[in-house]
């Protein structure tokens, strides 16, 4: 009998390959039209140490990582060791001769005798495929495109290792239920969060990205430097972040869209800078990956630890706009808005994500391009007023005409003392308040734009739960989970964390028997946010704060326990 | 044509008999002789006294944080290479804060003038001891005087083989106009290191010090010799030499590594959907 | 007839000598028995522009800035511009002959026939001396106080001015009511926020000061370093505010009592540092003398603007204390329960002020220091175990006994990456919940030491004025005057904002017909942080953000308003 | 006597063929021929692969933030002048984020040494280019070649006369030892910048290219001639001179400006109330 979803993990050290194997076994689930959720478990380290690679794979649409597995393709014992308990009743290994399997359903793959040392690989990713019951064709195709142009030799002993995993694996594997066949689907793209917030600022015009390597945020800036050439942007490796968001504020004054992406620890480095921000009203979009602090912390897993710091990061006060993808389309479109917003409010805006999300891949419809604009940065308007334009000129929305110095006779001055309408530092009480109180009234607009928080469910669930972020999959399939067992659950997520608008969940809240905030943070951040706002206390908080992300399964014990 | 009085007139936060007013003079100079128009350079600055220049010419000018002026002006400079980007900031600004950058911009050879007001004490905050103070200097802060031995920022930049560095003087309006002018003109990063009299605070450089110290390098010195250029740049004791210390033709200015920046500055360049669906396209 | 109370401004261009004038006027008085306050008021420039040292006097208790001026000591034609219009009815102008005191009561007086103009200065102290019927012998010694070791020749100049001040003053002077005399007072010092924290940082037991010089906070730095010799600490000036913050956490972690003081713009680049001091568990003070942001705002200005940056500040989760003195003596206090709660807690612990408070000079009774005990930093008992000793042992407070590397044999091991009880790095999610929790349940014993806000006036006041930090004085002056007034009101000054314990203050908030936040900002910081911590959202709040103090005039007028 | 047994044995998270296992050994060689005890020393570092030596010696540790070593290393020098303070940590700790805190080390001549694992690459983050990665490096965040030219640690520690500069490479156990020995036996700062082969990341600068171009520094190299040290400094092609490039005796370590270390560490120092009263008795 066939499967609907099936979950593999993918085990072994750093340098064993087991991402490539990961990357093409789940490249080959999304090109047979299978639904996936990724999730990466690695060590701050590049050899050695204990690293996962869990594809979930499934013929409907599933949202999030799960507990349990089918099937455990190990690449050590350690792996064995590991994760043998988590195997689910029917579970399959996948293991090298050599391996000893104790309790669990074994097959055994002599791989020295299917193949040489490289390509072992190969022939792992072959008898998983195989079990899953992927076609060889879609696998080799898979594993080509990953391999981009190498030899031909080594080409064709891929292809001769596959064939060999496809034989012995055919001809002994041990009963194991592949996967249903997949719906028919159309043109489908795999990628992560990362890729996609990548993706999502070079729609929106991105010009310029200034970075400093952090683990999680690097890859967002791997995906900009890959497109640059073609996509026509600036991307500089700092040497530092501070640098990193003044180089980033420079080439935004200067009339390139620009962005900075960084984690937890690179973005305090940032703070005095996003205060600069604030005060020249120089837009910026600011994507922090975050990781578990403090501090270094746990570098390479993830959390919602810094929502309080995005808010308050900087001194002085000023406004700003928060989003938090939940997946893979909210990362490219939020991270095309953030370019908008910060734009038209020449403010920071933020983009949260995390480790989970970042490195997630699904298969997904490539994002549509339609209706997308690409940010115009500063006023035409502005340009030619010589030296009687005023860059701070006070109006209603506290927003100002921009122009761009060196794109008319406009002369721009920009400067982080308090300054009156031309940017000449003032020392003089009204005028610092005309232009105090023009910065902060920008936040009413953004409040204007904010994206209401999403609810599903029943409107008279008794339970509802909340969440923002990354955790949004794991949360609706928990509710849903609950809703097929008759207990009825309704859920919101913020994808917006900042500004927030009362009116478009206190009702709901009010109405629900029991609310409850599900954050991966130790403090129930979002849900202190929520009360200061609103007065409105939580009824519970689900948390997690060990650096692994929500599952739906832990989710639903923690809320019955 | 420009003149010197398109750069305005201002009134400034400066204490009489500053050095300051001497570099604001010659940079105006530098800038008209050189036909640059108020709106075709960018003027950046961090905090500090000097830093306040942006405030007394009329010009663009972005006006940043103590210690990040270089950072700035590196993106303006990239995303726009048609301006011209002319950082003025103090010796605490480019050596103490911002050191990092100043390293950083030694690497890129970025196309920006970084002027340097080096009156050798943080001027602003009222009087501690700078990287470039001297030694023994007697501070508030520094009692029984500075400890740590003074930084060379003109070594530093001859051993990183800086693209163009010089040594002006605030008192020597003329020399220093000239330098400023050669160095807006060099394309890649250029340094102009000025000696600029504190009054109210450095009471060890004072303008007499200087007088006495301050002299044109020798007819004969060599910009190309890399080893000329270290034994000058050592040089800061009873002479210290002016004028172009160093120069280094082989270095390729930083925005030409950009091939794009050829079609012109960032902010004119459009968006490519089509380009875009390509590179989605890669992740199928 | 003479008076209980003066308001003295002193005002002219940077440069001009005028805090002399203004610390010797206000020296003599304070030795004269007197209270005062003062505020200064100073442009971000060295010479020139325009400032203003105010001094308030009268024979009671003060506590706050005043507006309206008895007297106006006019250093130039703009002081009489700019606050001619301040003076009150029967206020007296004192200038120099060449200067146009328009409608004002004018005492012009001939500097330069009275003395040579390196000694105006002094005839001018002398003249407004004179004026406020303090002896010319007190101000004489104050004066040689101030000048101190300089040539005999110089001395008997100033004498010689001072006379001849005095001597036109008594001839010429119209009429101005003196100071009635002052009751007698025992030893009394005058001194500002600012040394008053220094003073309580060295008899805590301060060891290490490092810093980066940045108003206002610059003062606190030279307060230590001028008794650094003496009192066997290591002061050091730093290259940038992200060395200061890891030099003192070295040294802290090294077993030398730490400091660092700064202001937002310097605390923002410490953020990351101060994450560090959170999971390392290094005890560590933290000084932030609040100015106006954003960025370089109004550098020379007073502002509230960074609590929510001082709670939120650094990546991740850890706990904190953050006190807010409002008085010289809560300067004082506060600085030396910070470095015991950073010592016993082996976190970070936070004194904000903000500028008004830093220069703010008063006259009060020598800080006791009978009871004060110096930090012990380290834990002796822990010294000597060579390799068994865990530097991060779990236990019920959440402190572990801390030893010194190189006191003893313990090997001492401090990490930022999450570690094991050893101060190894580890990646395990048990281990990481366990060092988390343990870090975070420090806060329960950090509410317990919390200090409880302070209440003023009748229990069942209508309304209840709240108030934290250095707006202490003036809401305490502005209630005293209401309850003058027969209008009931109540104070309650919180001197610590975080943590809070709402069992000290929320029965009395709940009782009060009108809760009113008095804050020195835009968004009402502390009123938002209660509203979160218990839900009760204050009724009003009256708000300042132009860079000026409270005066309690202000504080009436927009009660009434 | 201290044996090498004490420093313990670790599991390390390095790759293997990493050179990283060659300057720890040298390490522990260098600690134990000096006679220091586990407890004598505090190994400080940032955050890299190299940074993750204090976890690979039995001793006193201090991991703290990425580029923020020697700042640690300077507080824990002064507070403890008795303990040995020795950094290990990378070339973009060092030289990238922590540029800052390197020129003020030179400056202040703090008793410290400080071992750079000079890879010319950032390892931990997965192979970025490094302040010392070569020019046209290409990675994948350098795709079309590093643009910057390379930081020249060497050359900008000779120009600021830093009190010891050393060159050695990890796979030359035995100088290298001797050189780390030195260097800690050095009274001031003391650099040693160590090629470190990354064999994960950098496909360049490589084991062979390395053996093929690291020798010893002339016989008769004499480093306490600035000129001849900044010649050498200058070498990093065909040949990298190792060895102890400039010494320079004059200057005084740090530590030796405060009186009050004479008395002993800080932690052993207590406070002085009559002292105290009588300050507070200045603002009478
Ligand atoms: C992050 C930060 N730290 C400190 C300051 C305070 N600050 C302003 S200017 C200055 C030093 C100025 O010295 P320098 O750069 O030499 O300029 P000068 O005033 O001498 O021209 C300092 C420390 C600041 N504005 N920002
Ligand atoms: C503030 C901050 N920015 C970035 C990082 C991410 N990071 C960790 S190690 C590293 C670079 C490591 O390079 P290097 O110092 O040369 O050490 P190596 O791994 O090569 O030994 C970076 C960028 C960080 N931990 N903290
Ligand atoms: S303090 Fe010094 S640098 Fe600043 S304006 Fe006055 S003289 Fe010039
Ligand atoms: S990545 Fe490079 S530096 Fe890091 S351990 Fe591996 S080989 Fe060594
Ligand atoms: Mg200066
Ligand atoms: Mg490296």
């Amino acid at each position: 009998m066939a499967r609907k979803t099936v979950n593999v993990m993918i085990g072994g050290e750093a340098g064993q390959g087991l991402v490539t194997i990961g990357n093409v076994l789940a490249k080959a689930l999304v090109h047979a039209g299978y639904e996936i959720v990724v999730s990466q478990d690695y060590m701050s380290r590049v050899r050695g140490g204990h690293n996962t690679f869990v594809i979930r794979a499934a013929v409907q649409a599933i949202q999030a990582p799960e507990e349990g597995l089918d099937l455990l393709v190990a690449l050590n014992q350690e792996t064995l060791e590991l994760h043998g308990w988590e195997l689910k009743p029917g579970a399959l290994v996948v293991a090298d001769r050599g391996l000893t399997c104790g309790q669990a359903a074994c097959f055994s793959v002599p791989y020295q005798d299917l193949t040489e040392g490289r390509y072992i690989n190969t022939v792992a990713l072959g008898v998983a495929a195989c079990l899953l019951g992927l076609s060889q064709e879609t696998v080799g195709k898979a594993l080509e495109k990953q391999l981009g142009k190498k030899s031909q030799e080594v080409a064709d002993k891929n292809a001769d290792a596959l064939q060999k995993a496809y034989a012995f694996c055919q001809e002994r594997a041990p009963e194991f239920a592949a996967l249903e066949p997949a719906p028919a689907q159309g043109e489908r793209i795999m990628l992560g969060g990362n890729e996609a917030i990548g993706l999502g600022a070079l729609a929106a015009g991105l010009k310029f990205l200034s970075f400093y390597p952090m683990t999680p945020a690097t890859s967002v800036a791997l995906t900009v430097i890959a497109a640059a050439q073609k996509m026509g942007v600036v991307a500089e490796q700092a040497e530092d972040e501070i640098a990193a968001i003044n180089m980033a504020l420079g080439a935004s004054y200067a009339g390139a869209p620009a962005m900075v992406c960084t984690s937890g620890g690179g973005y305090a480095l940032m703070t005095e800078g996003l205060s600069l921000a604030g005060i020249t009203e120089t837009p910026l979009v600011l994507v922090i990956a975050q990781r578990p602090g403090p501090a270094t912390g746990l570098p390479t897993r993830t959390e919602q630890g810094d929502l309080d710091f995005a808010l308050y990061g900087g001194h002085g006060e000023f406004p700003r706009a928060i989003f938090a993808p939940g997946d893979l389309n909210q990362c490219f479109q939020l991270t095309v808005k953030a370019f908008h917003l910060a734009e038209n409010f020449q403010s920071p805006v933020f983009v949260l994500t995390d480790q989970y999300l970042a490195d997630s891949y699904r298969g997904i419809k490539p994002f549509g391009l339609d209706g997308v604009q690409p940010v115009q940065a500063g006023d035409p308007q502005a340009a030619d007023q010589g030296w009687d334009y005023e860059r701070y000129a006070l109006s209603p929305s506290g927003v100002s005409p921009r122009a761009i110095p060196g794109a008319g006779s406009s002369l721009v001055l920009s400067d982080s003392d308090e300054h009156d309408n031309k940017g000449h530092i003032t020392e003089l009480a009204m005028v610092r308040l005309a232009q105090h109180e023009k910065r902060l009234s920008k936040l009413d607009g953004l409040r204007e734009e904010v994206i209401a928080p999403q609810f599903g469910g029943p409107e008279s669930a008794e339970t509802l739960l909340v969440s923002w972020g990354s955790s949004l999959g794991a949360v609706a399939e928990a509710a849903q989970r609950l809703n097929g067992q008759g207990r009825q659950t309704a859920t919101c997520h913020f994808s917006q964390v900042w500004p927030l608008k009362p009116e478009q969940f206190l009702p709901r809240f009010e109405k629900a028997g029991r609310v409850v905030m599900v954050e991966m943070n130790a403090g129930g951040q979002l849900a202190r946010l929520i009360r200061r706002e609103t007065g409105f206390q939580v009824h519970g908080l689900i948390n997690r704060y060990d650096g692994r992300p929500f599952t739906p399964d832990y989710i639903l014990q923690k809320l019955a326990g | 044509m420009v003149k010197m009085e398109d750069y305005g007139d201002f009134e400034t936060a400066w204490c009489p008999g500053c050095g300051n007013f001497g570099i604001r003079a010659a940079l105006i100079q530098a800038l008209t002789e050189s036909g640059l128009a108020p709106h075709e350079i960018v003027l950046v600055s961090g905090i500090g006294q000097a830093a306040k220049m942006p405030h007394y010419l009329r010009c663009n000018g972005f006006n940043g944080l103590h210690g990040r002026s270089v950072p700035a002006a590196t993106g303006i400079a990239l995303a726009n290479h048609g301006v011209k980007v002319i950082v003025n900031s103090g010796d605490g600004c480019n050596y103490g804060e911002g050191g990092n950058h100043f390293l950083a911009a030694l690497r890129r050879n970025i196309d920006i003038t970084l002027l340097v007001h080096d009156n050798q004490i943080y001027g602003l905050t009222k009087g501690q001891a700078s990287p470039t103070s001297q030694q023994g200097m007697v501070t508030k802060a520094q009692p029984e005087g500075q400890r740590s031995r003074a930084f060379n920022p003109v070594a530093t930049a001859v051993a990183n083989k800086v693209s163009f560095v010089a040594r002006g003087f605030a008192g020597d309006q003329k020399q220093l106009a000239g330098l400023i002018k050669e160095a807006i003109a060099h394309k890649g990063f250029s340094l102009v290191d000025i000696m600029q009299p504190c009054v109210s605070f450095n009471k060890v450089n004072t303008w007499a010090w200087y007088k006495e110290r301050c002299q044109p390098l020798p007819a004969d010195h060599d910009p190309a010799d890399w080893h000329a250029a270290l034994r000058q740049a050592d040089k800061f004791g009873d002479a210290i030499p002016t004028g172009v210390i160093y120069k280094n033709e082989e270095r390729k200015p930083f925005s030409d590594h950009f091939e794009i920046l050829a079609r012109g500055p960032l902010f004119k360049q459009g968006t490519d959907y089509g380009a875009l669906q390509e590179i989605m396209g890669k992740y199928a």
